[in-house]
């Protein structure tokens, strides 16, 4: 039993962090004010550089690389939305699918069509007093980015509540003229958050592509970014909530895969197709049964514009 | 009139920006003939080989192409329509690929399962079709409407819901068909051909009546949206709900309604790829036709016209774009080129700013402060 | 326009709506730039590229609408922008102290921890001076500052304005109230299309000359007060004891009793936030009713819905104009059409009647003269006060028997306020009972029979016309003592 | 970073067919159309299985961004797997020129076949079970043109398989070749623990297994009744796959057979990890010999040759002696088989001995293979 449960906190926490980092993208960037429906498009913008930059100079370096490409979409998305004040979601949509359609031309052009060549993968650390105890043991092995997803999201949090940079992100989410008026730049403030995002997306993306593959797949992300827009707003925009949320995600996905080899007869009683199901239906019925009253922030997906009263 | 027109400038001139970027993405991957090349056989593929026709050719070098673009332009006419309709409702419908899933299911389900007359068949399998969307976006109507849970969440999540539930399951499991033998086979029974949408041009082209059918449809959608009291009062209660509901319009009921529509839309356009070119419930459904839905009606302003132009558009790109292969071109170019024209309809502003600084020459008149 | 502040002065700023006072004001603290001229400082020309410079240089500034994140604690928003931090963490506690230590200073009664949106009016109104002053500010700019303010309340405004000026400070203060500003300011400029028309002294003019001087011409002749005749018509309203909830499940109306006859306007005074909204929320269904009864046009009040409503008979010109009222995005005829679309000559059965749509709305452009006249034109580029009058000319056209206004001039100029006035006494006149709620205590006893007094959800005052006393009433308004301050 | 310069000869075939292919007098190459299922190039399986019998075996051709190049003797010779190393008539460079499509979506295969032969190719190609319904009808509607369809019979409504004048149909006994490896899984395991990592659950999927189940029960008897099947669900999900095999290893499975597509890939990827940590655990790959994804943890390869049945095809063709019918391959034909063993485990070499001997007993007829679930429950394990 407590094996089950260890393979099944390790699953978990292996596939985790890239849906964590891409949902912290999107509270950071929805925080201030900016819907970012784009997360998925700069996962794959992240996923793919860090695969191609890591053909060529260390893995890290490649992630890093792979980070920047995700904001340099972002980037796109703060020009339209923040600077033209385009509506946010027609742009975070065209960023996906440029970054769908022009990932596959790329990839198609450069290497293979279904991926880049092997790169060498971020190393699996093992960590020396608990591998091998029974549960605990389930923390070890992984590699470097499950353990900064474990810990961003408390950092974040952190840096939320209790810095004034959260202060003024939160502000500028709620009302950013109260903002404007106190002298601090609300573009500034979105701008910073768009790029973050998009470095948290990019992150996400990059682990795809060199933690838990050594390469960039060619379907990369999969949908894993609408999934985690999800674990953003189920997790009602905070940072530990998106955390909670990917997580839970991830776990009901690891129960699935666990429960069909540990225990084949229950696929006797229950089709596959119902535990693939699962972890989405359990979001729905957990949503509806507690309801979802609009945590969102007030002034989410309006444009500022400083002469409107 | 013009009015009209002019909201519809920058939809065109950013589709036209998108063409001349991916021209010069090919001719800088391969070379300038390539590409004019390329195009040319998007052409063909759109709308037919009209040259090679009038050269004595077959007239199926015409017919077949354009059944091919009109079977797509359909797809993306309905699903195009779903997100439009529930975007002026206020609703932001990512789940039509998911009730397009259902839509097709049910079609195909009705289509093999029961046997009728095929002047009852083909309406039952289309109304199945339906009703199935339309129930499916009407949990997440309820859910939010009730519930309070965003759409976009719960649209996200009932998309997934249905592809592993029909593809992983149903599919495979309960609707599998019958096989002597060991063969395999991919998706459910196959139809009667009493419930196949007719084809209109004979054999040589798929074109089947599923297009004027979803020509028909982007009118209906027309006409009750602008035309009717209903359709008003759904535009009013996506705006603005609040004045809406001040003004005693059954907000969510419109809302829902909406949403009702939205989904019964995305199923039908199911039931066009089943009953018109697949005749089961594939393995695994087409195209993601529900989430290209939300391109076609971003770049069709939401409006039942524009979306049924920029549809018609871009089922000729699509359908041309295999071509394109012929010549060693990616086969994501057609893709590419939509998504790019959604990114300059977001960037519209910037263009049309820039152009208005051109002919206005000194004083550009409402380039917002940085 | 070239407008001089001296140190140490009580200036106010009078113009009509739209004159620019805003925007002069926006200039000098830095949010809007200014295409042409300058802004000297001490005698030194100095350039505000955004607020921060204005702030650094001692200028503060209270916004028409205030500017505060609603979720946020009163020291978080006074401290946003220059928190104390210690080792690079908020350092709450810190600034509790400094909001604090301000509060004392200038002699504000306010709790640090306290999240803003819990606040009164009142209370929030002095958060923004406290975030001014908070700052160092030499100059303070109040625009409007006692727009939502009770009489006792703004009269405590004045007073700390005045001991501000005591301690060296500047105070500039925007009013559309020419008594107050008369009996505060020092000096008087006045301010018409954009442009700086009239300096004056306090003590050397008087209301109907800086009216002259605001509107360039006579003012409208201010509705010589009528005789008062008890109600007779028939009761359209009668509510008895009605209670309703708000959103977060506080009785936001207890107990509300009142009636409304035909042809008479009952007016409600009260502070924002005492349930007027709510009351006509009530009235008009779009808010459900908790307990008590009442007829409404001889059909029970309970289980009302908007549309019901509107079938008895019942109008409502709401007060949140842009999110009630109209549909910001659709045209002008379009919000014509609204809560009648389904009738003559809005529709023809199932289809909307696009002819019809026209003709009419045209007709009533031209009646309420809204300018530009183009149904086509979306409302919202309209401007605030012509928007006022395609809702007003809507409401009215639907020839109500009961018409429930509130707020109606809000952001309208004086002669646009007094078409509106005229209108309602036309509809009184023709029978119709008008139930009239508005912060602007001055609107309400010049408009009304019969003046009904809301404070905490409770009638605390019913008055008749011979019996108004703006002191009483007022002292009604804020029944238990002065809430803060 | 540099890419090599495009070989400056077979200039991209241009959509010359405006001229009808009226029969050429001299020895022009002919067309050999080719329409991939959605799977797409490069799978490292069988989409690439059957670019390689036409690409690189018919036509002697590597393809390269979007283009053609002569491929070079070493290169084909690396691309033919051992067992068919010694084949006769060997395989050599046949005068064709192929035209690949790869489709979007399923709704694209009939107007992709359709394509290919208004392109004016001489047999067009349909590779997959999933084209099987398109193959159907663009034979029926080009009587005149050749078709071959790959993993499939042509199938009536009622999915009876029967008989089209211009179709050749090829199909696989995929469950010997799964029996195969599933013996060899059953002598490698240490754990007594081996798996089975499936895609979607269908019923060729469901023939691997069967065969592998039966091969596993044959050689190590205590292993097969704790013997752990999952599928993922899909085929294009490699981070599903890794998930899934993952999983596995944690529980113990030390051997794991994979026929899953994409997500193949990620199983491939987990269980090379899993070594890289320095446990004893192998995977097997399946329709191509997947050695070079991971040469380190990849057993061996369950072969099924499309590549040989599409060269055989175009041969045919080029020799005049196409024919329509139904070709059924197995272990027997060569067309189905296992990969070469690189990999040293201890008792190498009688395990694989005991291998060609069942091998024997398949060809011989003696043993038969199950190929479905039902069939696996009344299987009898003769070891
Ligand atoms: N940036 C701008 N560009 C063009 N017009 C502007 C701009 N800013 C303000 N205005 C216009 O200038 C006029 C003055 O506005 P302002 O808000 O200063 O008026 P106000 O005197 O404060 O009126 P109120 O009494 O209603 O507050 C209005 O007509 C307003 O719409
Ligand atoms: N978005 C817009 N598009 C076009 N014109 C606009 C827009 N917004 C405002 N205007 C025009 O600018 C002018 C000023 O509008 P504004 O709302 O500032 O008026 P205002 O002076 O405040 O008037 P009022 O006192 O009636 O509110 C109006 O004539 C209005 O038609
Ligand atoms: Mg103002
Ligand atoms: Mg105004």
């Amino acid at each position: 039993m407590l094996e089950l449960l260890e393979a099944l906190l390790f699953s978990t926490l292996d596939a985790a962090p890239a849906l964590i980092f891409a949902a912290l993208g999107g509270v950071l960037s929805e925080r201030a004010g900016v819907v970012n429906v784009g997360v998925e498009g700069q996962m794959r913008a992240g996923a793919f550089c860090a695969a191609v930059a890591a053909l060529f100079m260390p893995t890290p370096l490649g992630v890093v690389l792979g980070m920047l490409a995700g904001a340099g979409l972002a980037a796109i998305h703060g020009y339209l939305s923040i600077r033209w004040r385009s509506d946010q979601v027609v742009s975070g949509m065209a960023i996906n699918l440029v970054a769908l359609a022009g990932g596959t031309f790329l990839l198609e052009s450069l290497y293979s069509p279904n991926g880049t060549p092997a790169i060498e993968q971020l190393p699996r650390w093992t960590l020396p007093l608990i591998h091998g105890v029974p549960l605990l043991g389930a923390l070890s092995e992984h590699s470097g980015m499950t353990y900064l997803a474990l810990v961003l999201p408390f950092v974040f949090h952190a840096v939320l509540t209790h810095t004034p940079i959260g202060l003024r992100l939160r502000a500028v989410g709620e009302k950013p003229h109260a903002v404007a008026t106190l002298g601090l730049s609300v573009q500034g403030l979105r701008w910073g958050a768009v790029l973050g995002g998009g470095l948290l997306a990019g992150l996400g993306g990059a682990v795809l592509s060199t933690a838990v593959l050594d390469r960039f797949e060619q379907h990369t992300p999969a949908g894993l970014g609408f999934m985690a827009l999800a674990a953003m707003v189920f997790g009602r925009w905070t940072p530990l909530g998106a955390f909670g949320a990917a997580s839970f995600f991830a776990f009901g996905n690891a129960l699935r895969i666990g429960l069909a080899s540990s225990a084949p007869g229950i696929l006797e009683f229950i089709p596959q197709g119902f535990l693939l199901a699962l972890p989405y239906l359990l979001t729905l019925i957990l949503l509806a049964v507690q309801g979802q009253r609009s945590s969102a922030p007030a002034a989410l997906g309006t444009p500022y514009e400083q002469e409107s009263r | 009139m013009g009015e009209r027109w002019r909201a519809a400038v920058p939809s065109i001139l950013s589709v036209a920006l998108a063409l001349v970027v991916c021209w010069i993405a090919i001719a800088l991957t391969r070379d300038t003939e390539v590409a004019s090349n390329a195009y040319l056989q998007m052409l063909y593929g759109g709308i037919g080989q009209w040259p090679r026709y009038l050269d004595g050719g077959d007239l199926a070098v015409i017919v077949r192409p354009l059944g091919e673009a009109a079977s797509k332009a359909a797809l993306l006419i309905l699903t195009g329509l779903s997100v439009a309709v529930a975007f002026k409702a206020g609703l932001f419908n990512i789940g039509a690929q998911g009730q397009m899933v259902v839509g097709a299911l049910a079609a195909a389900v009705v289509g093999a399962q029961l046997s009728a007359h095929a002047l009852l068949h083909l309406p039952l399998a289309l109304l199945a079709a339906a009703v199935a969307g339309a129930l499916w976006a009407l949990i997440a109507a309820a859910l939010k409407l009730w519930r309070g849970v965003h759409e976009v969440i719960s649209t996200i999540m009932l998309n997934w819901v249905a592809v592993t539930l029909v593809d992983n399951w149903l599919v495979v499991g309960p609707l599998r068909p019958t096989v002597t033998g060991g063969h395999s086979v991919s998706g459910t029974a196959e139809i009667f051909p009493t419930a196949h949408l007719p084809r209109l041009l004979g054999d040589i082209s798929r074109m089947n009546l599923g297009f004027p059918m979803a020509l028909a449809v982007a009118a209906f959608v027309w006409a009750w949206l602008i035309r009717t009291r209903r359709g008003f009062e759904t535009r009013a209660a996506g705006l603005g709900p609040e004045a809406a509901r001040a003004a005693g319009i059954p907000v969510k009921q419109r809302m829902a309604e909406a949403m009702g529509l939205a989904g019964a839309l995305a199923g039908l356009a199911g039931a066009v790829l089943v009953l018109g070119t697949e005749f089961r419930y594939p393995g695994v459904l087409g195209a993601p036709y529900g989430f290209d839905g939300i391109a076609i009606s971003l770049i069709g302003n939401n409006n039942p016209l524009g979306v049924t132009i920029t549809a018609l558009f871009f089922g000729a790109l699509r359908a041309g774009g295999t071509r394109m292969q012929l010549l060693g071109v990616h086969k994501s170019f057609p893709e590419l080129i939509q998504g790019l024209a959604l990114l300059f309809v977001a960037g519209r502003l910037v263009w049309l700013a820039l152009l208005r600084r051109r002919r206005t020459q000194p004083a550009s008149a409402e380039v917002p402060r940085a | 326009m070239s407008l001089e502040i001296r140190a140490g002065e009580l200036l106010a700023l009078v113009g009509e709506n739209g004159a620019g006072k805003s925007s002069l004001m926006n200039v000098l603290y830095g949010l809007y730039h200014p295409d042409e001229g300058d802004i000297l400082l001490d005698g030194q020309p100095v350039r505000f590229k955004s607020p921060r410079d204005a702030i650094a240089r001692g200028i503060g500034m209270v916004h028409q609408h205030f500017m505060l994140v609603p979720t946020l604690t009163v020291a978080e928003n006074v401290v946003l922008g220059r928190e104390p931090t210690r080792w690079g963490r908020l350092d709450l506690e810190r600034a509790c102290a400094e909001v604090t230590a301000t509060c004392q200073r200038f002699g504000f009664q306010l709790d640090p921890r306290a999240r803003v949106d819990t606040l009164t009016v009142g209370s929030q109104q002095k958060v923004e001076i406290v975030k001014a002053l908070h700052r160092g500010a030499k100059v303070l700019i109040l625009d409007e500052p006692t727009a939502v303010l009770t009489p006792q309340e703004a009269e405590d405004l004045f007073r700390v304005a005045r001991g501000l000026k005591e301690q060296g400070h500047t105070v500039v203060f925007i009013s559309h109230k020419l008594r107050e500003v008369l009996s505060v300011a020092e000096r008087i400029a006045v301010m018409r299309r954009g442009a700086l028309v009239a300096e004056v002294k306090a003590a050397e003019t008087h209301v109907a000359e800086l009216a002259n001087l605001m509107v360039g011409e006579s003012r409208p002749g201010q509705g010589t007060v009528e005789p008062y005749q008890p109600p007779t018509g028939e009761v359209l309203l009668e509510a008895l004891a009605l209670k309703a909830l708000g959103e977060d499940g506080r009785a936001v109306l207890d107990g509300v009793t009142l009636t409304v006859h035909a042809g008479e306007i009952v007016g409600i005074a009260g502070v924002d936030g005492n349930g007027q909204r709510e009351l006509a929320e009530v009235i008009t269904g779009l808010r459900p009713l908790a307990e008590g009864q009442g007829t409404l046009l001889n059909r029970p009040l309970s289980a009302l819905s908007p549309d019901e409503a509107r079938r008895r008979g019942v109008s409502h010109v709401p007060e949140d104009r842009l999110r009630r009222a109209v549909v910001k995005d659709m045209s002008v005829e379009e919000n014509m059409a609204l809560g009648r679309q389904g009738h003559p000559p809005f529709a023809r059965g199932p289809w909307l009647d696009f002819a019809g749509r026209r003709e009419r709305t045209q007709k009533l452009l031209g009646a309420y003269d809204v300018r530009p006249p183009d149904p086509l034109l979306p409302v919202q580029a309209l401007s605030g006060g012509n928007q006022q009058k395609v809702v007003v000319a809507r409401e009215l056209d639907s020839q109500p028997k009961l018409l429930v206004v509130v707020q109606p001039t809000r952001g309208l100029d004086i002669s646009a306020v007094a078409q509106v006035h005229a209108r309602l006494r036309e509809e009184r006149a023709r029978g119709v009972g008008v139930l009239l709620i508005s912060l602007d205590l001055e609107e309400v006893l010049t408009m009304s029979d019969r003046v009904y007094v809301l404070f905490e959800g409770k009638v605390t005052g019913t008055f008749t016309r011979p019996e108004f006393d703006e002191r009483e009433i007022g002292r009604r308004m804020t029944c238990a003592e002065p809430a803060h301050g | 970073k540099k890419e090599e310069p495009p070989t400056p000869t077979a200039p991209a075939q241009q959509p010359q067919a405006e001229a009808k292919p009226a029969e050429p007098p001299a020895p022009k190459a002919l067309k050999i159309g080719l329409v991939i299922d959605v799977g797409g190039r490069g799978d490292h399986s069988f989409n690439d299985a059957a670019l390689r019998g036409l690409e690189t075996w018919a036509a002697g051709k590597r393809y390269e961004g979007g283009k053609y190049a002569p491929a070079s003797a070493e290169e084909v010779k690396q691309s033919i797997t051992q067992d068919l190393a010694n084949l006769q008539p060997p395989i050599t460079a046949l005068n064709v020129e192929p035209l690949v499509i790869q489709s979007k979506s399923p709704e694209d295969y009939e107007p992709n076949l359709d394509l290919l032969v208004e392109q004016g190719s001489d047999l067009t190609i349909g590779n997959g079970f999933l084209l099987e319904s398109a193959v159907e009808a663009t034979a029926k509607k080009q009587p005149k043109a050749k078709f071959l369809l790959v993993d499939s019979l042509i199938l009536d409504a009622e999915n009876k398989p029967y008989s089209l004048p211009n179709v050749r149909t090829v199909t696989f006994k995929e469950n010997e070749g799964s029996f195969l490896v599933g013996a060899l899984a059953g002598l490698v395991s240490k754990t007594g623990k081996v798996g089975f990592v499936g895609g979607m659950e269908v019923p060729i999927i469901k023939r691997f297994e069967a065969g592998y189940r039966a091969g596993v029960k044959t050689t190590n008897a205590k292993a097969a009744p704790g013997l752990v099947a999952v599928y993922t669900g899909s085929f294009d999900n490699v981070a599903a796959g890794k998930q899934v095999a993952q999983d596995l290893l944690k529980k113990g499975v030390d051997v794991i057979f994979q026929a899953a597509g994409a997500d193949g890939l990620g199983v491939i990827q987990a269980v090379k990890e899993a070594r890289a940590a320095g446990k004893q655990v192998w995977v097997i790959g399946v329709d191509s010999d997947q050695s070079h994804v991971a040469p380190e943890v990849v057993l061996t390869s369950m072969l099924k040759h499309v590549d040989l049945a599409i060269y055989h095809a175009c041969r045919d063709l080029t020799e005049g002696k196409f024919a329509a019918g139904d070709v059924v391959l197995g272990l027997k034909e060569g067309g189905v088989g296992y990969a070469e063993v690189r990999l040293d485990f201890p008792g190498k070499a009688e395990a694989l001995q005991k291998v060609e001997a069942l091998r024997q007993r398949i060809n011989s007829g003696e043993l038969k293979v199950p190929g479905t679930m039902d069939e696996f429950a009344a299987f009898q394990a003769t070891p």
